[in-house]
């Protein structure tokens, strides 16, 4: 008997064509070639930790345009990609340099218009998480207790509530807000290490990086370091994300500064700082645009270009778990 | 290894491997699943993962195992994740491509009862397991394959006494939009009966070397209707007995 | 200024009386005679794997009566609470001694109500664990893809429907069903290892115990061993439960057998097959019950009566995950 | 260490970890909150625990960190939790005592506004970072308290330019039940003001040392009342300042 596949019913927009075995490697330029393209919805997470820096500027050279951007904290590298030219949307909860200042980009594209509108959709942190929880679930909403009586419903219509089936504490009908799932084209996170084949180990700030991931139609894992299957195979529950919801595995050391990777460098805060100055001058934002991404080959080239001193200077010293037995059939 | 020597568990592992063809990802628990997983990742479906309802994403074990959740799992996994990430994001995220089932009772639109006999659930003559993840691998994965050992009027009935785990057809009927296509392969010691998906009776598709339609009609409690394209299943070869026998259960296990 | 503490208006389960610095450890007695009373709610989680049995028979060597027990796999230790008279109501997706066969106290209750009737809230493995995380995050509901067309709404009202405030994919209306929340009285889960104050650590199979423990007023956690807080905090990642959400600790070893801890002690395959013969014969079972748990004063004698030559046998040797660097500071 | 060389930030962290007696966990971020829980863990709080909203708990840093993502919280920390875990099962769930929020402005209700400042959401005059998880917090902590450097006209507003984390009076009028008490006390440069729950304003209950009634009504946006038992607060004590500045922030990171 012929095998035919089952077409189903479904019109999720999951695809399962993603292999366990296969070796997902590629460049940072492949894979954001092959897996971004303009106009598309496109997830960078990493909640402070581990920020998708150096994908966001291969997005810049590669020149993509009107993508929406979802992204918890609207940092450092979602400034850049307006600046660049990159977004025309943005679905956000958070939109400030992390506690040293303001985005100047973004606000001027708010404020003003300038160069351009930028459309919004303002959220709170566990609205976009619970968003990515439907995305990753495949949920028509997810529930939470947030936004009674907040002003962000009036300006953000996605915003709505359900009425419980169940009866309230007091007897009564209870009403709680929801929001929509969001399923992007293609969620980008950066992690410590995976294997070959993209089961991806994390440490430190796990943040909503597999849900983002789960949630997306194509997922982009970069990571500081490869390592071999025995590495990660030593301790299965440090995989964050399993290969099966992985598309590419891109090796990009120090791709998350300005922020850190735990024990691999710490966070520059030194340049979180100064981007407050640099980003509300338009005309120094440009020139550090043209610098450090459109001046750059590809990250390599922008880490070497930072030098080698820098670097120390953001060196960590270790601190190793202690292992745990998972145990040998004798 | 003439074919007359195959054991009942091998030839339905073997005819339940061939029918993973090209599958990626697949939810299964011990037993006859597992063994018909592990052949086709030998021989038709490469890249064939099992993910099994304990949280194991790439098992790579030391010993067969005996569980859904043996240490051997465990040990050397490429991941293994919590119980909401397991059914939440890989199983009702979408990502299973092949479901596999087994049931108390079927019906000919492919609903499964693993809950009680007897009319009466509250007072049922037997208290079966349940459901377990049964309802959610029936309802999230894209197709699901059902292997039965016994092939009879008690297991394949018109009427289930209970339905627990419900195929696509009644999940419309509730109003519930389903997003996979139920079981479309139910693979016995008779032959396969397979279905589509939305709107189809499980038909007589394939029968074993030996066995008439009507053996299966008389052993099948609905009107079972037989495929256009009705075939005989090859009978296993010896590179498939080779490989399940030698590498996949050499302990034989589970190859009674 | 005085300092007053602001009653609020909330009418939810939570006490946030725990204490994170205190030693909460104690003895398995204790903890039962403190935390399970007559009535009680009771989560026992440990999906095949870190089973909390000893829990379950220091319940029974106590005596207590008229218990919810909620668990999702209801398998051998809730078939000896059956058998002892514990429990008058069951919640449960899963009522089977694993892939061994049955659990004869069960039966006889459901089937026969011998010796009396046992109610049962019969879910899905997903609806138990959407109630744990519906309790967990004190939503009213949490919404699932499961139940459509399923006779279990039919014999369990507590499923119902919801309509989506989001239009499906086909611009209609869309219908989901949705499980209640469960808040127990007490969750009790065994892990490997938990420092003093509760900070938990569970490697292997994790199930849902994280979530059932949130979910609870009251947390006991049961570990193979106590260690030293410089051993937790140095992978503070595979902190499972922490401190906060547990109000005691109990060392017992082996307390999760006849199954497993990964890393500990494999599992009692042989003990799982003897019991649906030993549950089948009601003089067998009480007789089992009358030697192994009211015969025995506590669990360390239920592990010695076994002896050593048997604990051999479940002996598992070294896999030793890898050690991962947290970074210092330098 | 006399009184007269106290800067407003050791000020105002003596204060705020007064009000932390006898509390358990605390949200808090870096800077002032952080301050004031670990002063108020060496002396009126011992149990006191900090949850990050990194998902940091129970962190036993080497240095002062300088975000709430510190590489120096998460080394030696006794758990890091995943966002979904911290927003849902840890706030939500209703594990926290104390919520520490700032924001551009505030009115008597104890509402706020960290989104815009202008009329128009769409064009606004000033864009602010926005909620983060400032809303979660308002909606789920026991209560909540705020800590602001500026008590002037601009900050306390009759009304607010947009409501991006409103207290329980508002979630009420919206048809949400609160779960918490909102706002119940908001600490300043000049004095602290206090409410309990639904219902109730903000008023003005304890002064700092020469500072008057007027002062603080001259600097708030809307008609403040008076509490019955007006008091004024104790100057920071030797034990207070030496703990903060010897054993809380030795280096002075936020100590400015």
């Amino acid at each position: 008997m012929a095998v035919e596949s089952a077409t189903g019913t479904s019109d999720a927009p999951r695809t399962t064509d993603r292999t366990r075995a296969s070796d997902k490697t590629m460049t940072m330029r492949e894979a954001v070639a092959a897996h971004v393209r303009d106009g598309d919805t496109v997830s960078l997470e990493g909640f402070t930790h581990l920020i998708p820096t150096a994908a966001g500027h291969e997005i810049i050279r590669q020149g993509r345009r009107d993508l929406t951007v979802i992204r918890m904290t609207a940092d450092i590298v979602v400034d850049q990609m307006l600046a660049a030219g990159c977004v025309s949307r943005l679905v956000s909860s958070f939109v400030g340099n992390s506690s040293a200042g303001s985005l100047g980009e973004l606000r001027r594209r708010v404020e003003h218009a300038d160069p351009e509108p930028l459309a919004f959709e303002e959220y709170s942190h566990y609205g976009m998480i619970c968003r990515y929880m439907a995305g990753a679930q495949r949920l028509p909403f997810y529930p939470l207790r947030s936004y009674g009586g907040s002003d962000l419903p009036d300006v953000n219509p996605a915003l709505r509530k359900v009425t419980s089936p169940y009866p309230g504490p007091d007897g009564e009908p209870e009403e709680i807000y929801v929001v929509p799932p969001v399923n992007p084209d293609v969620t980008i996170v950066h992690a410590q290490r995976a294997d070959r084949s993209g089961n991806t180990q994390v440490w430190g700030l796990t943040g909503v990086q597999a849900e983002a991931v789960y949630a997306a139609r194509k997922a982009v894992v970069v990571v500081e370091e490869v390592v071999e299957d025995e590495v990660v195979r030593s301790d299965p529950n440090r995989t964050l994300i399993p290969a099966h919801a992985v598309d590419a595995v891109v090796v990009c050391p120090r791709g998350a500064h300005p922020s850190f990777a735990q024990g691999y460098y710490d966070r520059d805060n030194a340049f979180y700082r100064a981007w407050s100055g640099i980003s509300k001058d338009k005309e120094r934002l440009t020139a550090w645009l043209d610098e450090w991404v459109h001046g750059t080959g590809d990250h390599a080239e922008y880490v070497a270009k930072l030098g080698e001193e820098f670097w120390d200077g953001l060196a960590v010293g270790e601190a190793m778990s202690l292992p745990v037995n998972y145990g040998r059939r004798l | 290894m003439a074919a007359e020597t195959v054991t009942s568990s091998e030839l339905l592992s073997v005819v339940a491997s061939r029918e993973l063809a090209g599958r990626h990802a697949v939810f299964a628990g011990i037993g006859l699943p597992t063994l018909a997983a592990s052949l086709a990742h030998l021989t038709v479906a490469p890249d064939l993962e099992i993910v099994y309802e304990s949280g194991v994403c790439g098992a790579h074990p030391s010993h067969l195992p005996e569980t859904i959740a043996d240490a051997v799992l465990i040990t050397g996994a490429e991941a293994v994740i919590p119980m909401p990430t397991l059914f939440g994001s890989v199983l009702q995220g979408g990502h299973i491509d092949v479901g596999f089932l087994g049931a108390a009772q079927i019906d000919k639109w492919g609903n499964l009862n693993s809950s009680v006999i007897g009319d009466d659930w509250h007072r049922p003559k037997t208290r079966l397991p349940g459901s377990g993840g049964a309802n959610e691998v029936m309802a999230n994965s894209a197709e699901v394959f059902v292997v039965m050992r016994r092939h009879d009027l008690r297991s394949f009935t018109e009427e289930l006494d209970f339905c627990t785990s419900p195929g696509p057809d009644r999940a419309l009927a509730d109003g519930i939009r389903p997003l996979g296509a139920g079981v479309t392969r139910v693979i016995t010691e008779l032959g396969i009966l397979a279905r589509e998906g939305v709107g189809e009776e499980l038909k007589l598709a394939a029968l074993h070397p030996g066995v008439t339609v009507e053996d299966v009609k008389a052993n099948t409690g609905w009107e079972l209707r037989t495929s256009g394209d009705l075939s005989v299943i090859e009978r296993p070869s010896d590179a498939e007995l080779a490989l399940l026998r030698e590498d996949v259960d050499p302990e034989r296990v589970y190859l009674r």
